[in-house]
């Protein structure tokens, strides 16, 4: 019988090595996998390429990962957010570097990665310093540039609700990069606030087919960046004294 | 123009919310929208009555809301801005990479951008300032350019230290190139045409010569349209 | 007030012209939209090339429209199906060109149209006679040919339920080519066999959100394409005599 | 072998059914699958005790079931075949762009798909006898071959007239380049390595030589396995 659930966050990131690419879903906090990243600190691989539109904010999720000094690079669209105060600091000590890619080139690189398209042209970025150096071609008349599918060795995302088969469906705006993200993982983590029978999704409705899941973890009651944020918090919580 | 002339002035010309109102009216019914962070979000306050406008977001909305009451909302359900917003009867969601296939597609009809520069051949620079210690951030703003079928920028006419934003040349970073078709300022509406920068309204108040000082590239007063006007 | 609704089949085809390329939806039978086909016959149009998987059966539908010669080139990937014996003639007469394209290569350079890539690579067909002639290029390793984006200037498709903002959703397998389709459209017409109010869709079940859509009529219980072909019907219908 | 040989033969080795279970004990437990019209087809009857596959058919659709009783089912409802089929709990339904990205992205493990020709470097002929009255029809064959993990080929041993199907080099236009892994015949199972063909199972009754005899380049016995064995 296939199943992929798995017990923990722990056992979901199996595997993970020193040097891999993490895409990680969500837009700001909508659609972050915050208890996967928090399970990814716990895990310590280090030496990570990570792929996210952001860099986080505060001092838990992605900017938590970024702090801890796991992440060698970032690729993203923008990482200037309010509350984004880590990844500056580690950019400008040159401990992570930046690769700046628009946010709709970022997307449709992801997608193009999980779709089998080694590179595709775009009118995006032409005539701009982010087109530098790219390959040009015109084509009826109009330039474009030469950019190149993206693919990860994990893609950590969440949903709203999940099955055995890995079949996922999601929660408005945190869809985002989850569905392109699941496509282009060689092993994709989904953790979901919901876990169903195979058969409760109707099959009209589900976003992402299984057959993009490696794993499913069941974590009820997801938090919210942005309530940790203004709750101070860090991650790894700091003890006591 | 200093800084201290700048300060030293009275407020004339338009309001933040009479600038986004004036947009507004410049809308056709039934168009598809996305708006920018900052003046451009107040847009959406002011829809002409009669007419019915989509809003689009690109993290992945399309027929977004109104803001909800300060505390409410989800975290769930925000727009460009990572701000909390609403969904109305008819909107749906979707991935990223079907959000910029509507907009590098072609399929919005309309995206309202902030400036830091805008040139006379209708060049936009609008996500960096260059500076070493920036951390250059795009987002989807050079998408937004390159795909939607026209763009629109409301801006001060000024920076705060009251150097022209309307230029010759942009200077910083570019966004994309001859991409800009209209210009809301505080004192004026502004047409990027073929021959470059062309008043089509002054704000209330002011005066050509105003505007013209004002703006670091010609500009065409009303009665100098061209023949060949609209660019796009 | 934005209604996309329109009164008649006739009416949602306004301004088809003579020589224009016309998306048509569905696989087989599953999601061709039957009736928008028959008044397109009735329209006149002519010169057309049509994009479709297939070239359809008997003498109703899309080989009612090839049978009264008003294609001049099919771009397909399987024009060969039980009961298609029309294209046949057709094309052996030389009257009907054929654009053979691998499906997979049909749907992306559909989708690509529709999300304004002008051309990408793709591993699909390297080797074969469908790759002769194309440019190819090696990318890490491997060879790819590249394949241009298609747009039309009119896409037909059938949906289930749509509303008068364009949102549409599909039936099962007659989803297949209508979303994309329905990007790459410059005028989308859809029949649906529901029209409902504005809201009664789920935000989170769209398929094709209404901003790929420009007509919607309602029919409201579309003919299926077996059903016709088994009674040996044509279009237009035969005058008893 | 002459067409009256051919005819004169009892019937030996594996029927269709047979061959079609053959190749579904092959097929790892969870794997997903695309089965190509013909034989393929028979092969979802045949899941073997304690293992689930996950079909998929390229019309857009994965977790397809078996086909619905004669008469019955949906019109659309289909397979990749245009015939009718049912739905699983689990099921998801796409579109074709989706679907072809499951394919071309590598997410498929295993097509199983029927051949007019298969070389012993593993290219495949499937789509077209080149004939000048034949309407070229390739549907997604040329799509699942560049994509899909590992393609299995099943397909009787010769042709109706007796002509092998297995050969040096494919005459008939080209699927793929280099692409299949392994075929079943009604004689035998038969890998494609580094070195060509290498016999791996006999059918019932067949003996090496009579497969041999029928294979129109060489083929490597049981006992002379190459260190390098299987491609892929």
């Amino acid at each position: 019988m296939i199943d992929k659930r798995v017990a923990s966050c722990a056992q979901a990131l199996e595997g993970v090595f020193d040097g891999a690419t993490v895409m990680i879903g969500g837009f700001g906090e909508a659609g972050s996998p915050i208890e996967l990243i928090h399970a990814l600190i716990d895990q310590g691989s280090t030496d990570l390429t990570v792929v996210n539109n952001n860099t986080g904010s505060g001092e838990v999720g992605l900017a938590a990962l970024i702090q801890a000094g796991r992440v060698a690079k970032m690729i993203c669209s923008y990482p200037r957010t309010t509350n984004s105060t880590v990844f500056p600091k580690l950019y400008h000590s040159g401990k992570t570097k930046l690769e700046l890619v628009p946010q709709g080139t970022l997307a449709e690189r992801i997608r193009a990665g999980g779709a089998g398209i080694p590179a595709f042209y775009t009118p995006t970025s032409v005539g701009t310093p982010l087109a530098e150096g790219k390959e040009h071609r015109t084509i009826d008349g109009r330039e474009y540039v030469l950019e190149y599918g993206l693919r990860a060795d994990f893609a950590l995302i969440k949903g709203l609700q999940a099955d055995r088969y890995g079949n996922v469906i999601y929660n408005k705006t945190a869809r985002n990069f989850a569905p392109i993200m699941a496509m282009a993982g060689k092993v994709t983590v989904v953790q979901a606030a919901q876990v169903v029978d195979a058969g409760e999704m109707d099959p009209e409705t589900v976003v992402t087919p299984g057959i993009f899941v490696n794993r499913v973890v069941h974590v009820a009651n997801p938090a919210h960046e942005s309530e940790l944020v203004a709750k101070g918090l860090s991650y790894p919580p700091t003890e006591p004294s | 123009m200093s800084a201290e002339q700048q300060n030293a002035e009275p407020q004339i010309g338009w309001t933040r919310e009479q600038m986004a109102q004036r947009v507004a009216v410049d809308i056709a019914d039934g168009s598809y929208v996305n708006l920018g962070i900052g003046i451009p979000e107040l847009i959406a306050r002011y829809v002409p009555e009669g007419r019915e406008f989509i809003y689009h977001t690109e993290n992945g909305l399309l027929g977004m809301g109104p803001s909800p009451a300060e505390g409410e909302g989800e975290p769930e359900l925000i727009n460009a801005g990572k701000r909390r917003v609403t969904a109305l009867p008819g909107a749906s969601y979707f991935h990223h990479a079907d959000s910029f296939s509507m907009i590098r597609g072609g399929h919005l009809d309309l995206c309202v951008l902030g400036a830091l520069q805008v040139a006379n051949n209708g060049d936009l620079a609008n996500w960096s300032t260059g500076g070493p210690e920036a951390i250059p951030a795009v987002g989807g703003a050079m998408d937004l350019v390159a795909g939607v079928k026209a763009i629109y920028v409301v801006t001060q006419h000024c920076t705060k230290t009251g150097e022209p934003k309307l230029v010759e040349h942009c200077t910083f970073p570019l966004t994309g190139l001859g991409i800009v078709n209209r210009i809301y300022t505080d004192l004026a509406v502004i047409e990027v045409t073929s021959e470059g920068f062309q008043l089509v309204e002054l704000a209330p108040g002011v005066d050509f010569e105003y505007v013209k000082e004002r703006t670091g590239a010609p500009l065409l007063s009303m009665s100098e349209s061209p023949t060949n006007a609209t660019r796009a």
